[in-house]
């Protein structure tokens, strides 16, 4: 029992679940066992203000993401539209969000698969002075998160229609400083993944990301695919198919009933043209039909988004900043829609409120759950692919890729 | 103007383990001697140290060893918070910490020429101790002595050796609760054993020390021997954090048991609100 | 000074939760690498790849146990470990999972995964309603100073201590207009400082994350929270956090009944 | 005090931020400002940004004098290590009239019986400025006091070397000015007439007590035991001291900590008894050391009546209001 699921999980990724595999019948199954905690039913009676609370609860890795879809969400519902240095703000947000949970996956989960070693922390003793790197970038993210949002780890600042409280110009200016502090950080991890050994797999893969202008991770409101079939924000629930399996707690996602890669990888597939100039050179090296190439796209996601918050801060120096919270408007619809970019893809909040702001309904998609049905379906190409390798080396190869997708089980298991 | 608050080096000479939660601890000053003052004491019975370890703070413990010592102090510790606990864990050899010695102690002028009944139990005998040092180098100065200690069991007694020296000068009265096969004294309550002390009432000072119940022994032993409260004098025990008077922890009333204290006329505490 | 001659073997483990706290040790960065000098990490599902079941030094639990498989792991582990250690809200007092109860639990699987949906979850109880928890580290998530707070006083043998003020001292010191002279809910007073005071500074409420403080006067604040909120809302308040606390059934909610009727 | 028609230093409002930007070189400038709908204390980065005229602030200036947490001393096996105090010397401007009485009684408690260290190292390096809409009979502390004649005018009274050294500046002017009467402030004017009783009042409150008044009964369960009336008083200064060693083992530090009588342990002993085991007993003990044995140390009540704790007690417990009301029934059962 307890020795059980102790031994079999899958190292080094977030949530509990561990890799099946039949190896008579050569199928390779992913069982969820993460406990479930039913958000969409705690969330049903809480205030409108309460969900960008505890929507964040979900995930401390990408809290911010989901504090920001609940905002979007009920701002759509109650009719606001916040005012551009809200939007600038939650922008920098996601940057420091995005770099955040990229940094701790790629330096803390990742990348000791690629340079055979047991942890992160072994680096430091290793290679202190690029260990010194990743800790700078992981430090600035936390930075950014703490001066916009008011805490690294679930958002303080923020409510429907603004910021309870934004940051003053010094704070800012102070964050510009580090950023530009770790400018050669950001390009060395980009550097460091390109010349990492990402072992070869063809997964055909269907990449799926929001899109809107530019690289837009806030306020994409299309969902795109790299096989041209798109479909507005507002139609996610019937694009987006859930399927509960009885080996998880996690439901399976599928996209216009295929399996779907989302995530950092397939935000350049899709939006790659809105990369900052830094980051557009390392993206040509990418596969976009191996998941391990995931890996890089983060690292380049790294740089982008590093540049992309000096700009954002540039412009709020420049432009002023109006702490104003929008109200809601007269006879809102009651229903909305949130989403946004999570590090790991697409993320989904959806909230109907009662006249006196109470929540009757929530739906929440998560980014793992649409990679879940393509983790497994990458497992067995992974298996079928490598006929002569021996079990232990197909164990370590099929963990190394669940790992390389970033899953975030807990996240599917809300 | 000297930082109060940092304490001197000092270095654990000699740990006796005296019962499951209590040792006594011998230090010296990891330079010199500890000063004298003009009465050529290292300090007045019943005063205390704040005793600690680096990092771990620092707690006020009456000294016992004898005043008239200027090469080590010593000091019984009983194991109950986070400081105590790291004393215990010391070694011989191992620094701790000491700032004091502070408060008042006992009026020890104003007992000469009195006969002096002292009181204690269990943890409360440091101050009386030092005090029966003091009476004993200056032993023709001062009337009928008596020490009367009540213990749990024979093992609780404290300081068991010194007792014999001290039993050759003053007159010691010993009790237990939970009496050992081998134990031979009295048992009960301390207050059984006023029948065999004489005093002069109303030429005599009284001291008593030691945990809560003790108090209640005044009613049974002290009054009933004629004592007046004003000369009944009483150790109190209270949080200290800083030892010199600011920080208000120590506070009963309108004085601070850290420099006004711990020593106190029992009339004197038994007005306080708190 | 004193030092411990031998690492602390120490294992960390997560339940059911956010991973969220976990997040916050990897963000002490350098602290947490001065702090690896000092201690042996035997097992750490999200941090190592070679983990061992063997006894510990200090175990830090994150999370609500809420699956049997976790039950019985918890009660494994407090076998196997000298101290047991909760780490975060989820783990202390069961967390915002901890919303719902058992009963409603039941309904919402019905919802959200179909009749046919066998459940894993039991009920998100905090660690103490299995175990003996010999500490524990408050908060939603916990904060990186608490933490190296409590390690160094474990590290340096000594019982680690709850925190004696009020959420009010670091909120005064970060010049917060207060929420309650201004007529917003908090519980700041009656919760154990250590925050920083980090939730009412953002703008945010203080829903007790750091858990319900020594001694406090939980009925003088029912009393305040009367005249600004109504029975539902000082409900929504104890209950984001701190429904499995002695507290929240000893007072709250008699006070709550005794106000209804 | 105050001679009628003299040729006075006045300097123009207009001019302050001015002089405080030219003070700044020589000192680090703490002044009133405004953060979120509060004013309080703070570095004082651009002149402009100073709020005269204010209420109150939360925290009363005694921060800088006595740190909210500070350390005490580092010990590593090298030895013990005072930290030294040797930042920019400071001015704290714009203080008001009860803040200035409340530093000179802080002064007097940290002197006693002892100096304390880490005080004085602060104190002796800071410039007090009073600013204030009152009319300064008595000056209560301070360095340099500017009372306001009118909405342009402020007269300039120095008190030290120090005050007299700003004066000389050229943003002050010497002028015939007539006699001001100042509005007066406000905040707690009741308890400001009966702080002038100080006897009275230690008498009223230990009476209060030993009589049984129904007033701590209530008390005790109206205060929530915050703290926040300690924190933001002008002169309460209880601390504790936190010890620690560094997470490598390599240092010791001690830090002490401001802490408050209304908390829970504060009298709590090792092992666990409790000296102040309720509320009741440790509010009571809060009024016991102000109007009490703050008295009989020095001759009067540890008490400026600058209205914060009331300002800012959540449970709205008004001191002004409870103390009028237990004199006043003193008065009626032993007047």
């Amino acid at each position: 029992m307890a020795k059980r699921i102790s031994e079999s999980l899958i190292t080094k990724i977030e949530g509990h679940g561990s890799l099946h595999v039949d190896w008579e019948g050569r199928k390779a199954k992913l069982h969820v066992v993460e406990g479930e905690r039913l958000f969409e039913g705690i969330l049903v009676g809480r205030t409108a203000e309460e969900v960008h609370w505890i929507t964040p609860r979900i995930c401390g890795v990408c809290p911010i993401a989901h504090n920001l879809a609940s905002v979007k969400a009920v701002e759509d519902a109650l009719g606001i539209i916040p005012n551009p240095t809200t939007v600038l703000l939650r922008r920098l947000m996601m940057t420091g969000q995005m770099i955040q949970s990229h940094v701790l996956h790629l330096f803390f989960l990742a990348l000791p698969d690629y340079i055979g070693l047991d942890r992160a922390t072994e680096l430091a003793e290793k290679d202190p002075k690029a260990f010194g790197r990743a800790l700078r970038l992981k430090e600035v993210s936390d930075e950014i998160a703490f001066c916009i949002a008011g805490r690294n780890v679930h958002p303080t600042t923020t409510t429907i229609g603004g910021f309870h409280k934004i940051p003053d110009k010094s704070s800012l200016q102070r964050l510009l400083r580090m950023l530009e502090k770790t400018s050669p950080d950001a390009s060395w991890t980009a550097r460091l993944f390109t010349s990492l050994p990402y072992p070869e797999l063809d997964a055909d893969l269907e990449l799926l990301s929001l899109k809107g202008d530019g690289y837009s991770i806030y306020d994409g409101d299309t969902i795109s695919s790299s096989r041209n079939d798109d479909t507005s924000v507002k139609g996610y629930k019937e694009a987006i198919e859930e399927e509960v399996r009885e080996y998880s707690t996690a439901k399976f996602g599928s996209y216009r009933k295929r399996e779907i890669m989302v995530g950092a990888l397939a935000r350049i597939a899709i939006n790659g043209k809105g990369l900052g100039q830094k980051a557009r050179k390392f993206a040509k090296s990418l596969d976009l039909n191996n998941p391990f190439h995931n890996n890089l796209a983060q690292a380049i996601e790294i740089l982008h988004f590093h540049e992309e918050a000096i700009m954002l801060i540039e412009k709020l120096i420049e432009e002023g900043m109006d702490g104003t919270v929008v109200r809601p408007s007269i006879n809102p619809p009651l229903k909305g829609i949130g989403a946004v970019e999570a590090p790991r893809g697409g993320l989904y909040h959806e909230v109907h409120l009662r006249e006196d702001g109470k929540v009757t309904y929530a739906n929440i998609i998560t980014p793992t759950v649409q990679n879940l049905t393509s983790i497994e379906k990458s497992s067995q190409t992974l298996l079928d692919s490598n006929p002569a390798a021996s079990k232990e080396e197909l164990k370590r190869l099929m963990e190394m890729l669940v790992r390389a997708y970033d899953p975030c089980l807990t996240c599917s298991v809300h | 103007m000297k930082n109060l608050y940092a304490p001197i080096r000092a270095r654990v000479t000699r740990i006796e383990e005296l019962s499951e939660n209590v040792r006594l601890f011998r230090f010296k000053k990891d330079r010199g001697r500890f000063a004298k003052n003009h009465g050529g004491l290292t300090f007045i019975p019943g005063q205390f140290v704040m005793a600690g370890v680096w990092g771990y703070g620092e707690s006020p413990i009456g000294i016992l060893s004898s005043p008239y010592e200027d090469s080590f102090m010593e000091i019984l510790v009983r194991k109950v918070g986070v400081v105590t606990n790291a004393l215990h864990r010391l070694n011989v050899g191992d620094e701790m910490t000491i700032r004091g010695p502070y408060g008042n102690g006992f009026p020890i002028s104003s007992f000469e020429g009195k006969d002096v009944v002292m009181v204690s139990g269990g943890c409360g005998i440091p101050p009386i101790a030092a005090l029966i040092e003091y009476i004993i180098q200056k032993r023709e100065r001062f009337g009928r002595v008596y020490l009367l200690y009540g213990a749990a069991t024979p093992e609780d007694i404290l300081a068991r050796k010194r007792l014999d020296t001290w039993g050759r000068h003053i007159n010691i009265l010993l009790t237990v609760d939970h009496p050992s096969p081998e134990w031979k004294g009295h048992v009960g309550l301390v207050s059984e054993m006023v029948k065999d002390i004489e005093i002069n009432p109303l030429n005599a000072v009284a001291t008593m020390c030691g945990p809560g119940p003790m108090m209640t022994a005044l009613e049974r032993i002290l009054r009933p021997l004629g004592i007046s409260d004003r000369r009944i004098y009483v150790s109190l025990e209270r949080k200290m954090q800083c030892g010199i008077g600011k920080c208000q922890h120590c506070v009963t009333g309108d004085s601070y048991v850290c420099i006004d204290g711990p020593v106190y006329n029992f009339d004197e505490i038994d007005k306080n609100w708190d | 000074m004193q030092r411990e001659a031998k690492k602390l073997k120490v294992g960390i483990f997560d339940f059911t939760d956010c991973e969220g706290c976990q997040v916050k040790l990897v963000s002490l960065r350098e602290r947490l690498l001065a702090l690896l000098e000092r201690v042996e990490i035997v097992n750490w599902r999200l941090g190592q790849e070679k983990n061992r079941m063997d006894r510990f030094d200090l175990v830090l639990i994150e999370g609500c146990p809420i699956t049997q498989d976790e039950i019985d792991l918890l009660k494994l582990l407090r076998e196997r470990s000298t101290h047991l250690i909760g780490f975060g809200t989820c783990a202390t007092m069961g967390g915002i999972p901890a919303i719902m109860d058992q009963k409603e639990r039941a309904k919402w699987y019905n919802k959200i995964y179909g009749p046919q949906y066998k459940p894993r979850g039991i009920d998100s109880l905090p660690l103490t309603s299995y175990v003996k928890v010999d500490f524990l580290i408050h908060g939603c998530p916990v904060d990186e100073n608490e933490i190296v707070r409590v390690m160094e006083e474990l590290l340096s043998g000594k019982k680690p201590a709850y925190r004696g003020y009020s959420v009010c001292f670091q909120c005064k010191l970060a010049g917060n207009p207060c929420r309650l002279i201004n007529g917003k809910p908090c519980l700041g007073p009656v919760t154990q400082g250590g925050c920083g005071a980090i939730c009412v500074s953002g703008g945010s409420p203080c829903y007790g994350c750091f858990g319900i403080r020594d001694t406090a006067q939980i009925e003088g604040l029912l009393d305040i929270l009367k005249g600004m909120a109504d029975k539902e809302e000082i409900e929504r308040y104890f209950t984001m956090f701190l429904r499995y606390t002695k507290e929240y059934n000893e007072i709250v909610r008699p006070f709550m009944e005794r106000e209804n009727g | 005090m105050i001679k009628n028609y003299k040729m006075e230093p006045v300097i123009e409002r207009n001019s302050i931020p001015s002089l405080l930007k030219i003070l700044s070189s020589d000192y680090s400038i703490i002044a009133p400002q405004e953060r979120n709908g509060e004013v309080v204390f703070d570095d004082l980065k651009d002149p402009e940004c100073l709020v005269l005229g204010y209420k109150v602030t939360i925290l009363p200036p005694k921060k800088y004098l006595f740190p909210p947490e500070e350390i005490l001393f580092t010990y590593s096996g090298k030895g013990v290590r005072t930290p030294s105090i040797t930042s920019k010397k400071l001015l704290i401007f714009g203080l008001s009239l009860r803040d200035l009485e409340a530093i000179t009684q802080l002064d007097e408690i940290m002197s006693t019986p002892h100096p304390d260290y880490f005080y004085w190292k602060r104190r002796s390096r800071s410039i007090l400025v009073g600013v204030t809409d009152e009319s300064v009979h008595a000056p209560p502390g301070g360095d340099l006091i500017l009372e306001r004649m009118d909405d342009e005018l402020y007269r300039a009274i120095p008190l030290t070397q120090a005050g007299k050294k700003i004066v000389k500046g050229r943003f002050f002017k010497k002028q015939d000015i007539l006699p001001h009467k100042g509005e007066g402030n406000q905040v707690m004017e009741e308890l400001r007439k009966l702080l002038l009783d100080p006897e009275t009042l230690a008498e009223a409150v230990k009476w209060s007590r030993a009589e049984g008044h129904p007033v701590w009964e209530e008390l005790g369960k109206r205060c929530i035991g915050c703290g926040i009336c300690t924190y933001v008083c002008p002169i309460c200064h209880c601390f504790s001291m936190e010890n620690s060693v560094s997470l490598d083992g390599s240092t010791c530090t001690r830090c002490r900590k401001w802490d408050a009588c209304t908390l829970p342990g504060f009298a709590r002993i090792a092992g666990g008894y409790d000296h102040h085991p309720s509320q009741k007993k440790r509010y009571y003990n809060w009024y016991y050391h102000k109007f009490v044995r703050g008295y009989k140390e020095y001759g009067k009540s540890q008490c400026v009546a600058c209205g914060r704790c009331q300002t800012y007690c959540p449970a709205r417990i008004d001191i002004e209001k409870e103390l009028l009301g237990i004199v006043k029934d003193y008065r009626e059962a032993c007047g």
